[in-house]
Formats: C-alpha cells, structure tokens, sequence
C-alpha cells in the first residue's frame, strides 16, 4: 500500500496545550518527595487508568512526565508523587495551594486491569516506583471484590526515604493485603526487613496459576526482580512492567522515549513482559 | 602642610584591570609616587609559539576584551606584513569602519561610566540610572550604536569575528549598512551634540593641572590617523613604523608587571590627548566645533583633557563612518576571498592608533607560516611612566587638600588616561629560540 | 523572590571582554537593573559591601592571590557563576600551562622574573564549586541573559550539551569545512548560535569541549583536512589546554 | 501525458508568473557552495539545477525552532501559537524530498493528529524537479527515482535547452493557467544513473537489518563518529524535538518553543539522575540506522530513509549510511552462505 493511503485522516489537535489546573494540596513525603492534589478545571475528572502519566508544567520552568498516583476510582481530583531532581521538580516543591499547573493527559498505556480481575495481584515497587503502583494498590482496595489477594513488595535504599508511610500502616493492617517492606541500608530505629527487593520475592506465598504481577522501580531493579520472579516460576505472561524513559511530549511525536520500535508514550510505559522481550534496549 | 602622606588605593575602581596607587612622603619629601600594576602576568608569548599565522590575531585579540578590535587589526597588519598578504581597498574601508566603531564605543564608555561618576561624585554609574536617566539613556544608545558597528561589520564588538589575514570571512549587507548610516546620522549625531552640552556643565570638575611631555601618536597626510601613517612624535617628527622598538625602549621595574617605555623625554603620552596635540588639523568641522565648545586647545598639556579629546574624537568618528558607508555603498560590496596564500616569510611590524593609543605587533614566521617571534607594545605600557611622572609633579602641587582630596585627584588622574591594565600585561616581548 | 538578588561582579585573570560585554548589554542593562541590586563592580564602581547572592566571576587563576579571593568569594556567595571561557575552562591562559612556568617567566622577565609569583592558569572549578557555567570567550551574551533570567526566577539554568554544528544545521549555515577550512564546531559545546561559522569562521572550540568528546575522531577529521597530528592537538588546545589534560588523565 | 516545454530563457518569467499568484519558495544560492529553500524575492535568483539542498521542505512544516504557546507569568495564563497554513508554491523540489513529506505526514497523523504540522502542511502546491544524482544520492535503492512526479502538482524534467513540463492536478493546471507552455513531443529522457546503491531491495532489508542488531559495524563507526548530530539535524524524514522555555529579559512572560533534537546525541536519552539509556556511540548510531530502515518500515512497509544522501553529505566523519547498509547486508549474506 502507498504510504499516503496509510495516513489516517483525523482531526488536528493542538497537542502541547496544557490545561491549567489548581494545586490543592501539597504533603511532603519525604525530604525529596512531596504528593500533590490537583483539581482540573470545572471539577472534571481526568478519567486516568492506573500506570497513566500526565505532563506537568510551570510556565518558564519546563515540563515532564509524572504518574498518577492515586487510583481512578478517587474522583474529582487526583494525586502525584514527585521527587525532587532537577529543575522542574525543583520549581514543584516551591508550590503551595492554590498555585496553578498545567496538565496534560493523561497519556500512555496503563495497567491492562481487566487483565487482572479476579486473580491475585503482586506489585513490586522500587523506590519512587511505588507512585505509580499505588494508583493500582488502591484501586484494587477500592474494588476489592473484583480481585484476589493483594500482595505489595516495596523496597526502598533507606527507611528515611519510604513512601507513604501512613498508608502503609493501614496495609500492613489490612488483612486482605500481604504487605512487604524492606530497605538496603536501614538506620538504627529500623526494624523491618533489611536487603534488596529480590530478598522478599522467595519468601511470598504464590498461587502461580492466579498470579498477575506488575513491576515499576528504577532501571537496574527489573533485571534482578524477573530473575527473581523466574525463579518462582511466574510464567512471563504474568508479568508487566512499567518503564521510565525520556519524554518530552507525551504523544509520539518528539522521539526521545523510543526503545527501539516501540515509544514508550504510546505502548507503555506499561508493557506486557512477553512484548518486552523483542525490545534490545528496554531492560 | 602636610608632612607625612601615605596613600595607598588597593585595586584601582572604574579602570580596566588590576593596579594600586601608592603614594609616601616622608618630612615633605616625595618617597614614592606610582602607579603598581598587580595584575597577574598572561605571558602571551607561551601562547602564540609554533602558532598558525591563521590563530596570531584570535590569540592576540585575548590580550584584552577591551581593546580587542585593535589588537586584532594591529596584528592582522603585522601578519600581512610579514606574509606579503594583499588586502582590497574594500578591506582597508570595513577595517578603519571597525576601529571607528570600537573608538566611539570606547570613548563613550570611559567618558560616561568610568569618568562621569567622578565629575558628578558618585561611586558608578548606576546612581545615575535614576538621577540622571536621560544621560545614561543616551549613553547606552550611543554605545549601543557603536557596538552595532562592531557587530554588523565583525560579527561581535568584543573579540569580532569576520576579520582574518587577508580581508574577512563575510561582509556586511547594504541594507545593514544603510541602516547604521541611518542611525549615524538620525541617533548619534544629536546625541554627541548634546554630549557636549553635558560635558559643558561639568567643565569646572576638571582639575588643572600641567605638565609639559613628549606626545607620540601615529601621523598621516591625509587623514585624522587611526589605521595607517607614520610615528609622530611632538619632540622629534616622523619614523616609520619599522622604528618602533627605538621609539617604545621598554624597561623592567618592580613595581610593575607590565614594563614601562620612554622616549626623548622620561616619559611620553600616547592616546586621545597625543593624537589631537599631533592631528588636529586633520579632524572633521563638527569634532573642531566639540573641542572649541570643550575648550580644549592645540598643545594642551593637561592630562585631564584626555576624556575631552576621546569625545572630540568620538565625533570625528562618528562623520566619518558615515563618509565612509557612503562610499561603500557607492563602491557597491563585493564578496572577497581573503587573501591566504603566503607570498613570503619574514617579519612584519603593524602600528594602529587603538583608543588608549598606538599600538604595536610585530610577527616573523618560518616557512610553515608559523610565529617564531612575537613583540607587542601596548599604550597603557607607554603611558605608565608617564602617569608616575604625572603624579610625581601633581603631589607636591596639591599638598594644602586633605588626603581624600588628594587620593581622588590621583584617582582621577589615573582614570583620565583611561588605563587598560589588562593589556599592559600582556607581556609579549621575547623572542622564541627553537 | 521577595528582595532584589544582590549581584556582585569580579574578575581575575582574563582580557576583561567577559565583563565588558555585560556593560554591553545596552538595550537590556535598565531592565536587568530592575530585577537584582549590583552591589560590586570593580570595572564599574567605586563601592565594596561584603554581602551577596550571586557572585559572576570572570577570568582563570592564575597566583597564589587569586586562589584566596576566589575561597573568599565562594563563602560569600549564594550562587557562583563562571562567566567566560577564562574561568569555565581556563580558556586561552591555559595554553601556558604545557610549558614549565619556570621557564616562561625566565623568558618574560630574565633575572626579574621572581618579582610576581604565578601559578598554572585555572579554572574557578579547579579550585571551588562552580554552580552554573556561562561559556564562550567572550561569554555568550544570549546564554548570559537565560542564566540571568532562570536565577532571578529562581531556578537552574539548562547548560547546553550538544555540539555548535547542531545550531550550523538550525540555521542551515553553509559549513566552514566547504570553504576548504577547518573547524571545531563537532566537538564544542553548542550554546553560542554557531556565532562564528554564521560569520564564515571556524568554530575555535572557545566554549569548551561536550560531554564525553570523540578526541580519536576528531583529530581523524582534522587531519583529513589538511593538518598535521601536532597542529591538529595545538588547535584543540586552544580554549581547552585545562579540559583535554584532564581527559588525558 | 501531455508534455510541454519551459525553455529555459524562459524559466525566470515563469518564476514570474507564479509569484504572482501565490508565494513562491525555491532553491537560490546560499553560500559560496551551497543552495538553500528561501522565499524568492528575484525570479532571477533560483536555482533549478543544484544537487541537494543543507535543510529540505520539513523546515517550512516543521520549523527548526518552532513555538508552542506564549506565558504571562504574572497571571499564569497562555495562548497558543499562531500557527498558519504555509499556502505556498513550493518549486524545484526533488522526488526523494517529496517523499519525505508523506512519511512526515504520516507521522503527523497517526496516534494523536498533531495541529502545528498539519496546518502548516495545507495550501502548498508542489512543483518538482528533476536531479541529476550526484556522488551521495541513492534514493534509487529506496523507490525514489529522479523523474518521480508521485505527490507534485506540476513536474519539471531537465531536457535539452529546458524543462519538460508535467501539469499532474488541478493545482497544478490552477498554477500555470495563462502562462504560455507550447506542446513538445521531446520524449523524456533517461533519468541520471546513481553512484550509490544498497544493494537489496527494501522487502528483504528488514530482515537484514532485524538480524545485525550485533554487527562490529556499529563499535567500528562509533571509532569515527564525533557524536555532533549533523546527520540527524539534516535528515528529511527526522522529526525528533525537545522542549525549551524562554523566558523575556522582563522576567514576565516568554514562549515554549519546539526545536529539533537527533537521536545522535547524546543527551537525548538522558534523565534525571544521569541515566542515559543509549549512552555509547554505537548504540547511538545503530539506533539511528534501524530507525531508517528497520523500526518504522516495519511498521509501514516502506523505507524512512528516502536515499538523499545528506547525512553522508554533511557528516564531517564522512560515516556512510550506505556504507554501513551494505556491510550488514554482505555479513548477513556471509552468514547465510556459511549457515547453508
Ligand atoms: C512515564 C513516566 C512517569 C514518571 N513518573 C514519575 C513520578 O511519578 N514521580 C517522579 O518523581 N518522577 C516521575 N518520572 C520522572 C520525571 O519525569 C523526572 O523526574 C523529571 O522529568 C525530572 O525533571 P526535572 O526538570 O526536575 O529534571 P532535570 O534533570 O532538570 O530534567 C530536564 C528535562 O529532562 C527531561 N527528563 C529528565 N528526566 C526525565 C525522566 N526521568 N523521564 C522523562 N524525562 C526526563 C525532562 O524533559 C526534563 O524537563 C516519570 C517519568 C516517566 C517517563
Ligand atoms: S561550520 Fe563547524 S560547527 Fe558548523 S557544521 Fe561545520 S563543522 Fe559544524
Ligand atoms: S554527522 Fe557523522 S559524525 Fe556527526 S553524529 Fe552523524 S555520523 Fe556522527
Ligand atoms: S537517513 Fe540520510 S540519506 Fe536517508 S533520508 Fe535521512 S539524511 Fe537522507
């Protein structure tokens, strides 16, 4: 077929407008991680599936991509998670409520949900990786007829740095939530499990027929965790990972996040495990 | 009368470059009267050894930003000199266009933000954003246009771009110097004018003050010199430029890292000052009318009058870039290769009045076009004795002031000759032994 | 920001063309001053108050002397801006560094020459942290003017990474190797516009080198073009005496 | 097809013609060697005969610096950019340029229809020309042969003593509509021969490509490769840009622009925390090779790179992307033969 019969025929949009959208609530999570509340405009509902990003900007400042932390059944508004580290998320931590963003999105493939209904959901989360789990944490809590058991790995370097503390309280609380924590290099006060995430992947108790498992942490974790998940013998087609590449626009149009032919703003950041595995230069 | 006087200004405000003044007297007897120049060496010469001939002018023009323009050029005629390099008419008008630029500029700059502020006792410019704002509006416009000059034809005001041995690497358009001649003419014009009428107001702030020297500035026969002509000196006439060393006589003294020079005298001046004593009869009508209404007079040897000859000269600049697009247009721009391909190898002198006053390159190459020997004798070298002889006679003159008085006065007088420290040390003078 | 940053202005070893070309900014100087309070400017005024936000220093260090006012600045200053190619990378001053001091002095000043002490030429970064870097000799007044802007807006500014032959191709300048020159331009941090080439010059490599240079390739590309291996490395050198020694190690 | 004849005295009365009817852009001199697309001032100045220009027609729909939105600090508001259809003639194009608007284009539409390109893209009536390939063309190896008319309005053929004139649309006839074409019935001549080819065609280039993921080429020209971007920043078909805000020396407003960035770079996939996902040079380039011929042809069946030859033109490493198609096909090909 000529290239130009391939050219879908659909309405232009003006893709890199934000909407200016209203902090409504800042709450430091950490030293370097703060959670937002943000309020679109007229109360509209984003309408996010969990593992979505948004593109967030200030003005002058610059614009990056950022998960959606809180889980689509949360109307109204909806939260982020953002570590400082550079120049945007510098400016971010400076905002109080009331202060305006600009929004656009959400893009990207989330968690395939229906892919996980009725079975028995593990998440494992690296560090700020819990930020985009936790939208998928909380929907199943919200849902919680609709799935099996939930099973949470967190890891975290430090336990200074541990994310979302009080939620995790009520995890460890929740008797439908087998919750696991552990940190490379705890301080003195810590008492939980020390060591990387891998250590706690031996120990879980796995229905493997039933499993569905969702990863998202930083680059170097997805290599040890898979080896880890192997070796319990979770087949591939059970896994999903959410990769962190970088992007500019969100849409498939400004090129950085390819990994090889797949742009990660467009089928991830997301991605079935199986698929994964054509990709050279994704794990 | 004081007796006992020591004054000693640590690094030297509102002047290019790191110097001190140090003053000491002791029972009415002058121990010390100089200006110490404690910027740190830049030994230039480890830099431009075994150097293309195509790097001798980006090299030198570092010696310092502020004169860059006419380190530049000085060195691309040195170079073209040694090189048998042939230059087009059209060159020779882009290049005297550049040094009118870079000396407006300049003038502009040392008359209303390093000068001014003494003459209206403040400590900078900057007071002046709101006490005067329609002086420095005017000053930043003038400069502005200057800089354009600059950048238009150079491609950059500081460290230009477009100028290489043999011509330049691109031109100007017409319609861009239509547009300069327009700014010239509409913008410039009236701003020196009302220069003048500033400057009037403020004669009575220039202290008085003689002292009869040797003036040394380039000479020719048929214009105000910047780029060609002869070494002229008020005491002994015209040399050519190839008697330059025996003209400079450079010297060592420990208080200095820049060497000093002397001539038929102890000292001598160069700059604005020297070049009106020498060229006066060459300036254009509108500077003749400027120095008239400035009172500044042929044969004048008051130090202090130098800032009133840089806007003198500022005007003549300014008449005759505007005759001198005018004859590029008239010409019509033609893009020229520059001349590249050396004709010979061997040693060439260049001498340009550059703002602060002439300066001297010398270059000889060996047959792979590459610098074996380096020489460059800066103005503010040349006028360092000068300037110590000055405040030697100056001291004992004004000894019933207080010592503040007498620090701004030496102040003054240091800044007046507009000193760029930074080329003083450039330190150049060697000759390489491969 | 609530109050006005203070700004304070200093040089050391350098031509002073760095700090001439922020007087130049003419037609933007009123509203710069509108935004910060410039408390020190030796070029420019007389006053010296010890207190600052952002200190701009031009030049390399170049004597004992510079390294203990650069401290001292350093402890002052909230933000320390490198200004030029003198103190980001050394710049030209470098270049006296390949040859033993001892004997340059000797040159220069022949039995005078322990008058005036002097070190290798450095850049501020060898001797202090250096927070945000303006590149170029002279300093890249449009890069100068977004530093400018991002402190007052208190943010980082963005330093620019790739080549200045990105920027050629932006404006579609003809290449200065088709002339039959030779040019720097595809190791050299980008940033200036490709001023030079857009005025028919070779880049001279004065911003610097990018992040992690091809030296190998480049030196390949040089020699295709007429030089020599050893005029190759002295073009390289240049700006970069300082950067490609430490590379070397 | 009825052919006609523009001698060539007659060209810059043509060029006339149609300024006259709308603006016209076309190849003029640019440097001491080079031609460039400009807006013609002078019918006189074009350029109809020039091998290859640095920047193709991507620059007009998709600017080298291109705005987004303009900010007001003070109250956080924006508005978008003024965006307008080109509405030109573009004239004396070449086929392989031609052919990498439609990949453009397809870029553009598929996924999230982008309004900054597309409504640049309207209005533009496309005169081509003929070329003569020169020693980086090979456009032939990709489809795209010198005589294409596939995509013009009106297509100039270099003949003898003029151009041989196609009218292919209704623009087309639009465009030169009363201006005097006198019939011929010179036959069109042989296009040019090149000097370049990839010798395979496309259909079997994925699988090549698919299989020399490991290929030594990729460490051997990262050894010449200076990493500078030109071959991305000239390429017709690359569309990669980054994100820049500027902001006005007032403090209180600016504009985010778009500008072109390149996969050759090494800050490209750079994140926060200096991860580089391709960091070394080979993966660089071999990123920018698939990209080319693997990644996005798989996708749509067709080649993304067109055989213009500017990368290769302009790359001062001189890396060939012919050079190192060819050695992944004679290594695939070697492989084969000793697999068998
Ligand atoms: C799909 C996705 C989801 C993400 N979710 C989160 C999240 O929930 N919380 C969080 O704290 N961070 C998240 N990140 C990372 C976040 O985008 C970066 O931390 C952020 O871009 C850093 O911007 P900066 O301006 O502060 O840093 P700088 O280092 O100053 O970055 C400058 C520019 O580089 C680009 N860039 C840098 N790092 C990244 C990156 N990691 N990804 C993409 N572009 C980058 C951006 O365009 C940015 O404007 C996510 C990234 C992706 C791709
Ligand atoms: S002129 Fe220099 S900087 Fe510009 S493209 Fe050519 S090599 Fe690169
Ligand atoms: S143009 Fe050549 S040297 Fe530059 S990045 Fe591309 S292949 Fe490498
Ligand atoms: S890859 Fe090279 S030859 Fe192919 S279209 Fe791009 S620039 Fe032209």
């Amino acid at each position: 077929m000529k290239l130009n019969e391939l050219v879908p025929q659909q309405d232009p949009v003006d893709l890199y407008l934000p909407v200016m959208s209203e902090i409504r609530d800042v709450r430091p999570l950490t030293d370097l991680e703060t959670l937002y509340t943000v309020a679109l405009p007229d109360g509209r509902d984003l309408g996010h599936q969990p593992g979505q990003f948004v593109e967030v900007s200030l003005f002058g400042v610059g614009e990056a991509p950022f998960s959606i932390s809180s889980s689509p059944t949360r109307k109204g508004v909806f939260e982020l998670g953002i570590r400082k580290v550079g120049l945007l998320t510098e400016k971010l931590a400076e905002l109080k409520p009331g202060d305006k963003v600009g929004i656009r999105g959400p893009f990207g493939h989330g968690i395939p949900v229906e892919k996980f209904r009725g079975k028995d959901v593990l998440i494992v989360a690296g560090g700020i990786g819990l930020v985009p789990m936790r939208s998928m944490i909380n929907y199943v809590l919200d849902r919680r007829d609709e799935f099996g058991r939930l099973i949470i790995c967190y890891g975290s370097r430090s336990d200074k740095e541990l994310l979302f503390t009080d939620e995790m309280e009520s995890w460890r609380r929740d008797p439908g939530v087998d919750f696991h924590v552990t940190v490379d290099r705890g301080s003195p006060e810590w008492e939980g499990n020390t060591g990387v995430i891998t250590t706690l992947i031996p120990g879980l108790e796995l229905d493997l027929g039933k499993t569905v498992c969702c990863v998202c942490g930083p680059p170097v974790m997805y290599r040890f965790v898979l080896l880890a998940l192997k070796s319990r013998g979770l087949p591939d087609k059970s896994i999903y990972m959410s990769l962190e590449r970088r992007m500019k626009c969100g849409v498939g149009k400004c090129g950085h996040c390819q990994i090889n032919h797949s742009y990660v703003c467009q089928d991830g950041p997301v991605y079935h495990y199986p698929d994964l595995k054509s990709l050279e230069e994704a794990l | 009368m004081t007796m006992n006087l020591d004054i000693n200004v640590e690094h030297l405000t509102r002047v290019e470059g790191h110097g001190n003044i140090v003053v000491n007297m002791r029972d009415g007897k002058l121990e010390k009267a100089q200006l110490e120049i404690v910027e740190a060496p830049r030994y230039f010469e480890a830099m431009l050894k075994g150097r293309s001939f195509h790097e001798a002018a980006i090299i030198t023009s570092r010696i310092c930003g502020i004169c860059s323009l006419g380190h530049q050029i000085t060195s691309l005629k040195a170079t073209e000199q040694a090189l048998g390099l042939e230059v087009s008419e059209q060159t020779v008008l882009l290049r005297k266009l550049l040094i009118h630029g870079a000396t407006i500029q300049s003038n502009v700059l040392h008359a209303y933000f390093l000068a001014a502020p003494d003459f209206l006792k403040v400590g900078s410019v900057f007071p002046l954003v709101s006490s005067h704002p329609d002086v420095v509006v005017r000053a930043l416009r003038m400069k502005r246009l200057a800089n354009d000059i600059g950048e238009v034809v150079g491609g950059r005001a500081v460290h230009p771009i477009t100028p290489v041995p043999g011509g330049f690497t691109h031109i100007p358009s017409a319609d861009e110097l239509k547009e300069l001649k327009r700014r010239l003419v509409e913008d410039m014009t009236p701003d020196l004018l009302a220069t003048v009428e500033t400057l009037k107001t403020l004669a009575g702030e220039i202290p008085q003050f003689e002292r009869e020297t040797e003036y040394i500035s380039l000479r020719c026969d048929d214009e105000y010199a910047f780029y060609d002509g002869d070494i002229c000196s008020s005491d002994t006439g015209r040399v050519s430029d190839a008697m330059y060393r025996e003209m400079t006589n450079e010297f060592v003294v420990s208080h200095s890292t820049s060497k000093h020079c002397r001539h038929n005298r102890s000292s001598y001046f160069v700059g604005a000052l020297a070049r009106w004593n020498n060229n006066h009869d060459k300036l254009c009508d509108l500077a003749l009318q400027a120095a008239e209404a400035l009172g500044l007079k042929p044969g004048c040897t008051n130090p202090y009058m130098n800032t009133i000859a840089q806007v003198v000269e500022a005007a003549h600049c300014t008449v005759d870039s505007i005759r001198i697009i005018d004859e590029l247009l008239e010409r019509g721009l033609q893009n020229e290769d520059p001349d590249q391909e050396p004709k010979r190898f061997g040693t060439g002198v260049g001498a340009t009045e550059v703002p602060r006053g002439i300066l001297y390159h010398e270059y000889t190459y060996d047959r792979q076009g590459r610098i074996i020997k380096a020489n460059c004798i800066i103005p503010t070298g040349q006028n360092l004795e000068n300037i110590d002889d000055d405040m030697k006679k100056l001291v004992p003159e004004i000894l019933d002031k207080s010592k503040d008085e007498i620090t701004s006065y030496l102040e003054m007088l240091v800044r007046a000759y507009d000193p760029c420290i930074s080329c003083s040390v450039h330190m150049l003078d060697v000759d390489f032994l491969e | 920001m609530a109050a006005k940053p203070r700004v304070a202005i200093f040089d050391f070893t350098g031509c002073e063309g760095c700090e001439l070309n922020q007087l130049n900014f003419e037609n933007q100087l009123l509203d710069m001053l509108e935004h910060v309070d410039i408390v020190e400017w030796r070029e420019a005024m007389d006053d010296r108050p010890g207190e600052y936000d952002i200190a701009f220093v031009e030049g390399s260090l170049s004597t004992p002397d510079c390294i203990k006012r650069i401290n001292e600045i350093r402890r002052r200053a909230k933000v320390l801006v490198a200004v030029g190619a003198c103190a980001v990378q050394g710049g030209i001053n470098g270049m006296k560094n390949t040859q033993p001091i001892e004997e340059v002095r000797e040159e220069v000043y022949g039995k005078d020459k322990y008058l005036f002490p002097t070190l290798p030429a450095l850049p501020l970064s060898a001797v202090v942290k250096v927070d945000v870097n303006v590149r170029g000799c002279p300093m890249t007044q449009m890069e100068f003017l977004k530093v400018f802007t991002a402190l007052v807006m208190g943010k980082k500014p963005v330093e620019p990474t790739s080549a200045v032959c990105v920027e050629c191709k932006l404006k579609e300048n003809e290449c200065v190797y088709e002339k039959g020159m030779i040019c720097l331009g595809p190791v050299t941090r980008g940033g200036c516009d490709a001023h030079c080439p857009s005025f028919g010059q070779y880049c001279t490599g004065c911003r610097g080198m990018v992040p992690e240079p091809n030296l190998k390739a480049m030196e390949e590309i040089l020699v295709k073009h007429g030089l020599s291996v050893n005029e190759a490395w002295k073009r390289l050198h240049l700006y970069n005496t300082h950067e490609l020694e430490g590379l070397k190690s | 097809m009825e052919l006609k004849f523009l001698a060539s005295d007659r060209v810059e009365a043509f060029v006339s013609y149609i300024m006259q009817k709308k603006t016209v852009y076309a190849p003029q001199r640019a440097g001491k060697h080079s031609v460039a697309l400009k807006k013609v001032a002078d019918p006189g100045a074009v350029v109809l005969d020039y091998a290859r220009t640095m920047q193709s027609v991507k620059k007009f729909f998709l600017p080298p610096r291109d705005e987004l939105l303009q900010f007001n600090l003070a109250d956080q508001s924006f508005a978008p950019a003024e965006v307008k259809p080109l509405d030109a003639v573009l004239l004396g194009i070449h086929s392989y340029d031609r052919a990498a608007i439609d990949r453009l284009d397809y870029n553009f539409s598929q996924g999230h229809a982008e309004r900054n390109y597309l409504t640049r893209r309207e209005g533009v009536v496309w005169v081509g020309v003929s070329f003569e390939p020169d020693e980086f063309h090979f456009s032939g190896s990709v489809g795209i042969r010198p005589h294409d008319t596939e995509g013009f309005d009106v297509f100039l053929t270099r003949a003898r003593d003029g151009y041989l004139v196609e009218v292919l649309t209704n623009a087309g006839r639009e465009l030169t509509a009363g201006f005097d074409l006198p019939a011929t019935d010179q036959a069109k001549p042989q296009p040019g021969h090149f000097h370049q080819h990839i010798f395979l065609p496309q259909a079997k280039l994925n699988e090549v490509m698919g299989a020399s993921y490991n290929n030594p080429v990729w460490e051997e020209t990262a050894e010449k490769c200076v990493g500078c971007g030109s071959c991305n920043i000239v390429c017709p078909t690359c569309y990669c840009f980054n994100v820049e805000e500027n902001v006005d020396i007032k403090v209180s407003g600016g504009t985010r622009e778009r500008i072109w960035d390149g996969c050759m770079l090494r800050e490209f996939t750079e994140v926060a925390g200096g991860e580089v996902f391709r960091g070394g040079l080979a993966e660089r380039q071999r990123h920018r090779v698939m990209r080319k011929f693997k990644y996005l042809s798989d996708k749509t069946g067709h080649p993304w790179c067109v055989g213009c030859g500017r990368c290769t033109a302009y790359c001062t490493a001189g890396i060939s992307i012919v050079s190192i198609v060819n050695r992944c096909i004679s290594d695939y090909e070697k492989h084969a033969a000793t697999a068998v």
